[in-house]
């Protein structure tokens, strides 16, 4: 039996099956593994963003400041690693701590202050990208043996793909964010605090601990994926991930999670990421559409997968009911 | 200010001491300086009218608000709890008075916030789950725990609060108003579940609007009146003329129910008439109907269909067989507007979810069932709002500083009769009220059924749906009794009384 | 031959990047080609996503338009793996040349020299100059700016007074142009507009003109692009000059790729820097381009 | 009572607007001349009136997303809505003869038309509104560009130059028209029970569904009036630079708008807003971006400039800093008078 649930995650699960099938059946190259952990490397930066947003969006707040985060945290590790003459190891622990940081002021700012984490955190949007630009205003690259040699890691599968360094460190992260969320009490609280807050709060959640802690968990996942684009692209640039946050927010809400809070599961969020992935693959594929019909075609595809979701649930609701 | 009445010889001190405790909202004075006592062992009510200060009382108690002044002394020491999990690690559990659970949680997980078991620092769901089935089991609910808490009706989300306040270890437990949805089976239950507890030595504290229950459980009563003490009784040394004109400063003779004429005038024709309506999975198809100046109750078991039957009524769930007509008209394809503006009225059952709009003033809630009859381009106007909302808070005595204040800082039986007055100021042709007088205070619950008589004389006719059979039997001409969704039978004039309902239930 | 190309654009965010796309897709369709086209929308995730799928399906030759300089070594290395030549066109990357087959472009940094020579010309480098810049953060923005400043500081007579982001667009030109004009109370004090893009420079000959102000004769106008409408504004005398950024790229694009195939050697660097334009041929230009 | 009442309602509406006349003084002292207003050609002439004139269009857009926050939605399309009602603006202009007028209405029409898509998606296919506007934001640009085909369409017509920059009775016509329009919705608002019935539906939709409040259709008409609003700002930013930019034409606007919103004291879970207010909140936000532009600070400042004093706007407001300001000076007026009533 079905657990009621579960639903959303499987019409997304069904959903991305049935684009990929679309794409094995339409075009040449679709089916060679590489096309899968390319989807897999290309997204992970995006993947991680959303998980910590996940949590965020769970407990009915939101983080808008994901993407200019990337971009700051990029820039900073250049610094230190090509101006400071930092080891990059170091500097990424220190880039992970500055995003904790930020993270968690801001959650002190929403708890404390009791200021709407929309403004908060689009304040801290304009902040990170300003201190990016303070840092360093041009794209420049950072070139060390350590960085390069992650990059460099492969693990081939059959066929011509195979896991990055960035994609298995994904799917790491992935895990330790589904069992944050449902396997430890700092994850029911923040679902209880989405659930309705004020019952939260009179059931003994610790609300504002809970309220800090989720924007500093959130902080540490958008810092993670800036060090990973940073790793990525073997550059740092402070115009890097605009508008990324728009991007992780509709990977959450694809993968069934409530924007209203206390309903949905991290790992729906992977796969919504992996659903606009997906749709930007098949786009590429096919390689016809000029500029104004890709953004139709983006658009169109988000809806008509949202629908085609949405339909699935009441479906197999009405089955069961009937 | 207030008189203490010890029970026993003090021998131990006491379990909880509450010393001059005070808090103001602005524009309120909830408490002001009200002192108690409670030993281990001890079952306490809580009584006074509604806006008389409990809530406030208990949730200063448990930190939920920072309080002016007093001293709180549990064991003995003084204790200032931060928030509701601090005063729970000292050890005072709590049900609060509206049910103040995570509806988009899963029972389990309700009832193991904050306490789950874990393993290699993970959270185990299958012992949470074992845990949760016995703490289900000792308020003897036998639901699966897996499924989302609000799939379930408030009364089972209540008895689910009372079995999370079990799950910790206290000495103290608190609960308001536990009782507001209950029958009375559970509520039997829930009474040996407290003399348990009692013999083990926790002290509790219990708020409650029916005497019955005070004098069946408790052994002392603190009556607050205005936010201040008016005193503490031992329970069996205080009678209940007494009880009442200490709680309402009025004596209960005024109060006393006038005798009731169960006969209906049969010359009526029918105003609601239900011809063979049901929906499936939902409730099983029904014939129903009511009269200019009937009362008609509604009786069941928890879960028997009492809400649905409510809701195909109003028709805020739409009927899949048989047809509604109110009067003259049609209404199984009306929209609800169309149904208030031909003179239909519902009260729901769940106050916070579907009755408040908890920001808007008292006043706006109170003018928005007519307001919206009458569309958004005819406002009334300010001043005529002011005129109907001024004269409700006077017949209904409504507790509040004034009428622009929102409707979520009242306390919850003000609230219910804020819903009320919403639908009596429609002057509905037909009335629906599910559990109307949850939480209301005595002298109140006489005010109101008073006006609904007086409303059914004028030619109303009234649905109720309620769980509290001894007010059924108070005024209704007719009981409905309801079960496993369908309607089991029909009681007429004479033959209703308490006895003759359960007895229907049980066969 | 029927080549299959993959074309990776940065987006569509200007009227000369739209023509850059309809050159090149229309050199494409004269030689029978099959041009894969993605548009990324300024992200450079999305071009790395779009290099990687024509990899996947395994295209003749890859056209790139980066919208940033850096982060390209991992994405080129597969191309070269699977090797397919990576024309690189309107800028350059900051790789290991052997990545990449060719560049096709003008240099940033010549432009805004040239902007500069032209304007220290034109006022004996006695000059107070107010400057719209690009976005910020963008290596045209920079690179522009770069240029300009290195030329004018041979010209102790010659400064920048002001200077902030329009945004490569024209209702940013307008609004920061108004603030300057506020700021420095008229034109008075200003001799000449330094603008990135020729967008922003029309937007502030909006804001000149609604200030009471002339263009060109109370304040020199020049810029970069020659989008057709900067003609227009020249031959109605209301701008001064403007550099070409050279949109028709495919037509070298695809020699390159030709060539490479028959294994000739190729230069790294094709130089696409266009000439500067004056009001003497505005006409003539606008009825060309429109 | 009503005094204390008054103090309460005066609270709220001091903060926002404190913080203007704070960040126009400030601006003030660090640019001289940023205060002068001088009478040129029969109309008003300097930065304060700039603001104004600048804070028009967010100040439209604003006033629909107010509505429709109350709802409990949010409208991420108005950018895009802006570009699409330029282009229609700009193509029609160019290559049809229809009277101004018409254009215009076209105009309106497709904006509100665009709302109506967006408030289908949210009220009758139910999708969260942040993902169904987010929908018509990323693909209204392409129909926009669609439209005018990927080039900035300029155009020539007096009216339209007319509500892009010219004055009326020394004010530019477009302060006037928005003027107008808030009026107009601020009574609607206030005069009939929409405003009553749009803030409970955001409040509590199941509580306002059963007393008759056809919610489904409020908030339908919600994310048309959006639309709306954002087809009339369209409709002006293209009438400013004569011409429609459907790349950039509004871009971000829509964080402008909400953060107005917010400032003004509205909640996004829906419920109170307040129309006056958000105007303030605009003001708030345009005299920043405008002291910015005239303060000849580096274009790299802009941003942490704009998001310290952000912060620093939302701290002064929140009701936690106030507490804790009245708890350093205790004998202030209005909770002296509170806690003495009975
Ligand atoms: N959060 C609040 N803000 C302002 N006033 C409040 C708040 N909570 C309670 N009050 C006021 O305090 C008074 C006491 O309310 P309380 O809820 O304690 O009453 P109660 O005795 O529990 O009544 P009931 O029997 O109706 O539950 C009421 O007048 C109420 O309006
Ligand atoms: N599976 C469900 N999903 C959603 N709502 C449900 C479900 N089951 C019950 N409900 C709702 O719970 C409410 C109460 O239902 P129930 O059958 O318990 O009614 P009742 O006889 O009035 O009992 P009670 O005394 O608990 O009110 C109804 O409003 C019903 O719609
Ligand atoms: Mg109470
Ligand atoms: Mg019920």
């Amino acid at each position: 039996m079905i657990n009621e649930r579960n639903l959303p995650i499987l019409a997304t699960l069904l959903v991305f099956i049935l684009l990929y099938g679309f794409g094995v059946y339409e075009y040449r190259g679709f089916r060679d593994t590489l096309v899968f952990t390319n989807l897999l490397t290309d997204n992970a930066f995006l993947i991680i963003t959303a998980i910590g947003m996940t949590f965020v969006i769970l407990s009915g707040g939101i983080d808008l400041s994901v993407g200019s985060m990337i971009a700051f945290i990029g820039v900073l590790m250049a610094y230190m690693i090509s101006s400071m003459g930092l080891h990059p190891a170091f500097a990424i622990g220190i880039a992970l701590l500055v995003g904790v940081f930020f993270g968690t002021i801001m959650g002190v700012i929403i708890a404390f202050f009791e200021i709407q984490a929309f403004i908060v955190t689009l304040a801290g949007m304009f902040l990170f990208r300003g201190l990016a630009y303070l840092i360093n205003l041009d794209a420049v690259p950072i070139s060390h043996p350590f960085i390069m040699a992650l990059s460099d890691i492969y693990v081939p599968l059959p066929g011509r793909g195979g896991l990055t360094f960035i994609a298995m460190a994904m799917l790491v992260l992935l895990v330790i964010g589904i069992l944050v969320a449902r396997r430890t009490r700092f994850g029911m609280s923040v679902y209880a605090l989405g659930g309705d807050s004020h019952s939260a709060a009179l059931l003994g959640v610790p609300v504002g601990k809970t309220i800090i802690k989720i924007y500093a968990l959130s902080g540490f996942y958008s810092a993670m994926s800036g060090v990973i684009f940073a790793i990525y692209t073997g550059s740092a640039y402070p115009l890097a991930a605009v508008g990324v946050e728009l991007d992780a927010i509709a990977a959450v809400v694809i993968g069934g999670t409530l924007l209203t809070g206390g309903v949905g599961y991290v790992f729906g969020t992977f796969l919504g990421a992996m659903i606009q992935g997906i749709i930007q693959t098949l786009i590429t594929f096919d390689g016809s559409l000029n500029s104004w019909w890709t953004k139709l075609a983006v658009g169109g595809l988000l809806l008509f997968f949202i629908l085609l979701q949405k339909g699935i649930v009441v479906w197999v609701k009405k089955r069961a009911a009937g | 200010m207030s008189n203490f009445v010890e029970g026993a010889q003090v021998v131990t001190r006491p379990l909880l001491k509450i010393d001059n405790l005070s808090k103001s909202f602005t524009g309120v004075q909830a408490l002001s300086g009200v002192s108690l006592q409670i030993k281990s062992g001890e079952i306490r009510a809580l009584l006074g009218e509604n806006g008389a200060g409990k809530s406030t009382l208990i949730k200063v108690l448990t930190g939920v608000y920072p309080r002016d002044g007093g001293d709180i002394l549990l064991d003995g020491n003084a204790i200032n709890a931060a928030d509701s999990g601090h005063a729970q690690r000292l050890g005072i559990s709590t049900v609060y008075q509206e049910v103040n659970l995570i509806p988009t949680l899963s029972v389990m997980e309700n009832l193991t916030l904050q306490h789950q078991e874990k393993v290699f620092g993970l959270i185990s769901w299958k012992k949470a789950e074992i845990r949760a089935k016995a703490l289900l089991a000792q308020v003897g609910l036998d639901i699966d725990p897996l499924r989302q808490l609000d799939t379930y009706s408030i009364a089972i989300q209540q008895l689910v609060a009372i079995a999370r306040a079990l799950s910790t270890q206290a000495k103290m437990l608190i609960l308001d108003e536990p009782t507001a949805s209950l029958d009375s089976d559970e509520i039997k239950q829930l009474f040996d579940l407290m003399r348990r507890l009692k013999a083990e030595g926790m002290g509790i504290i219990f708020v409650t609007h029916f005497l019955d229950q005070v004098y069946s459980i408790t052994d002392s009563i603190t009556v607050l009146r205005n936010g201040e003490c008016i005193g503490t009784f031992n329970t069996a040394e205080l009678t209940r003329s007494d009880l009442v004109s200490h709680m309402v400063g009025k004596s209960l003779e005024e109060l006393a129910p006038s005798a009731h004429d169960h006969s209906i005038q049969r010359e009526r024709k029918a105003l609601l008439a239900l011809n063979n309506v049901g929906k499936q999975r939902y409730l099983q198809p029904l014939n129903l109907s009511i009269a200019a100046g009937d009362i008609v109750g509604v009786a069941g078991l928890l879960g028997s269909g009492r809400t649905e039957l409510c809701e195909l009524a109003y028709g805020s769930v739409k009927p899949d067989q048989g047809e509604i007509r109110l009067g003259k008209h049609s209404l199984t394809k009306f929209s609800l507007r169309r149904a208030i503006q031909v003179g239909m009225g519902y009260c729901p059952e769940d106050r916070k979810q579907d009755g408040i709009v908890a920001e808007l003033s008292v006043r706006e809630n109170m003018i928005l069932a007519l307001q919206a009859s009458r569309g958004w381009w005819s406002p009334i106007s300010l001043s005529d709002q002011q005129g109907l909302v001024e004269d409700m808070i006077q017949r209904l005595a409504i507790k509040t500083p004034d009428m622009d204040k929102p409707i979520g800082e009242l306390s919850g039986g003000n609230q219910q009769k804020v819903i009320l007055a919403r639908w009596l100021i429609t002057h509905p042709a037909l009335l629906i009220l599910d559990e109307p007088t949850r939480g209301i205070d005595i002298g109140a619950h006489h005010d109101i059924i008073q006006i609904i008589k007086e409303l059914c004389e004028q030619g109303m006719g009234l649905l109720v749906a309620s769980s509290e059979l001894e007010e059924l039997v108070m005024f209704a001409h007719r009981v409905v009794v309801m079960k496993d969704h369908h309607k089991v039978s029909e009681l007429l004039g004479e033959d209703i009384s308490e006895q003759a309902i359960l007895r229907t239930i049980a066969s | 031959a029927d080549l299959t190309i993959g074309f990776s654009q940065i987006g569509s965010e200007s009227g000369w990047r739209t023509s850059e796309t309809a050159s090149i897709k229309a050199e494409a369709e004269r030689r029978g080609y099959n041009l894969k086209f993605s548009d990324a929308q300024q992200k450079q995730e999305n071009q790395i996503k779009a290099v990687r799928s024509y990899i996947a399906q395994g295209v003749d030759g890859i056209l790139l338009a980066p919208v940033v300089e850096t982060g390209w070594d991992q994405v080129l290395k597969e191309a070269k793996r699977a090797r397919i030549p990576v024309v690189l066109i309107d800028r350059g990357v900051a790789a290991d040349p052997s990545l990449y087959l060719t560049k096709i472009a003008s240099d940033f940094k010549e432009e805004g020299a040239l902007a500069a020579s032209w304007l220290a010309a034109k006022t004996n480098g006695r000059c107070n100059i107010v400057e719209l810049q690009g976005s910020v953060g963008s290596s045209a923005a920079i690179d522009r700016k770069a240029g300009f400043d290195s030329l004018i500081s041979n010209f102790p007579n010659m400064t920048i007074i002001r200077s902030q982001s329009g945004s490569f667009t024209r209702a940013g030109g307008k609004e920061v142009m108004e603030s300057f004009l506020k700021a420095e109370g008229g034109a008075k004090n200003i001799c000449a507009l330094f603008a990135h893009n020729d967008d922003m420079a029309l937007g502030a000959i909006l804001a000149m003109k609604e200030a009471g102000i002339r263009p060109t004769k109370d304040i020199l106008v020049v810029s970069i692009d020659a989008v057709p409408d900067i003609f227009k504004a020249m031959a109605d005398g209301e701008a001064n000059a403007t550099i070409e950024l050279n949109p028709h790229l495919g037509g070298p694009a695809f020699d390159a790729i030709l060539a490479s195939q028959k294994g000739a050697k190729v230069d790294k660097w094709v130089k696409a820097n266009g000439p500067l334009y004056l009001p003497d041929t505005a006409a003539v230009e606008y009825a060309k381009r429109k | 009572m009503k005094k204390n009442d008054f103090l309460h309602k005066h609270q709220k509406t001091l903060a926002p607007l404190l913080s203007l006349v704070l960040i126009i003084l400030v601006t003030a002292s660090v640019t001289p001349g940023f205060l002068k207003i001088t009478f040129v050609d029969g109309h008003l002439f300097g930065s304060l009136v700039d603001i104004l004139h600048r804070g028009t269009p967010t100040a439209l857009v604003a006033l629909g997303m107010a509505v429709v926050i109350a709802t409990r939605g949010i409208d991420l399309s108005v950018g895009a809505v802006i570009a699409i009602c330029g282009a229609v603006t700009a193509v029609l202009t160019v290559n049809t003869d229809w009277p101004v007028w018409i254009v215009i209405l076209c105009a309106l029409g497709t904006g509100a038309l665009c709302g109506l898509w967006n408030g289908i998606l949210v009220s009758v296919f139910n999708i969260q509104p942040i993902v169904a506007t987010l929908i018509l934001m990323v693909a209204g640009r392409g129909i926009a560009q669609m439209i005018t085909e990927g080039q900035i369409v300029t155009f020539h017509s007096e009216v339209l130059d007319a509500i892009g920059n010219g004055y009326f009775l020394a004010f530019p016509i477009r302060v006037w028209i928005a003027i107008g329009l808030i009026l107009l919705t601020v009574i609607v608002m206030r005069k009939t029970a929409l405003g009553l019935f749009i803030e409970s539906v955001g409040a509590n939709v199941r509580a306002s569904r059963l007393v008759g409040i056809e919610a489904r259709l409020l908030v339908m008409s919600a994310y048309v009036f959006s639309g709306f609003c954002a087809g009339l700002s369209g409709i002006i930013l293209a009438a400013d630079i004569r011409g429609a930019d459907a790349n950039n034409a509004g871009l971000w606007l829509e964080l402008d708008a909400i953060l107005a919103v917010v400032l003004a004291g509205a909640s996004l879970a829906g419920g109170r807003i307040y129309l006056l207010l958000t105007v303030v909140g605009v003001l708030i936000i345009q005299t920043l971006t405008t002291a910015i532009l005239t303060s000849g600070l580096p274009v790299q400042y802009n941003l942490v400039v704009k998001a310290t004093i952000i912060l620093a706007v939302l701290l002064i407001q929140s009701p936690k800093t106030r507490q804790w300001l009245s708890g350093l000076f205790p004998k202030k007026e209005g909770d002296k008078k509170g806690s003495t009533t009975p």
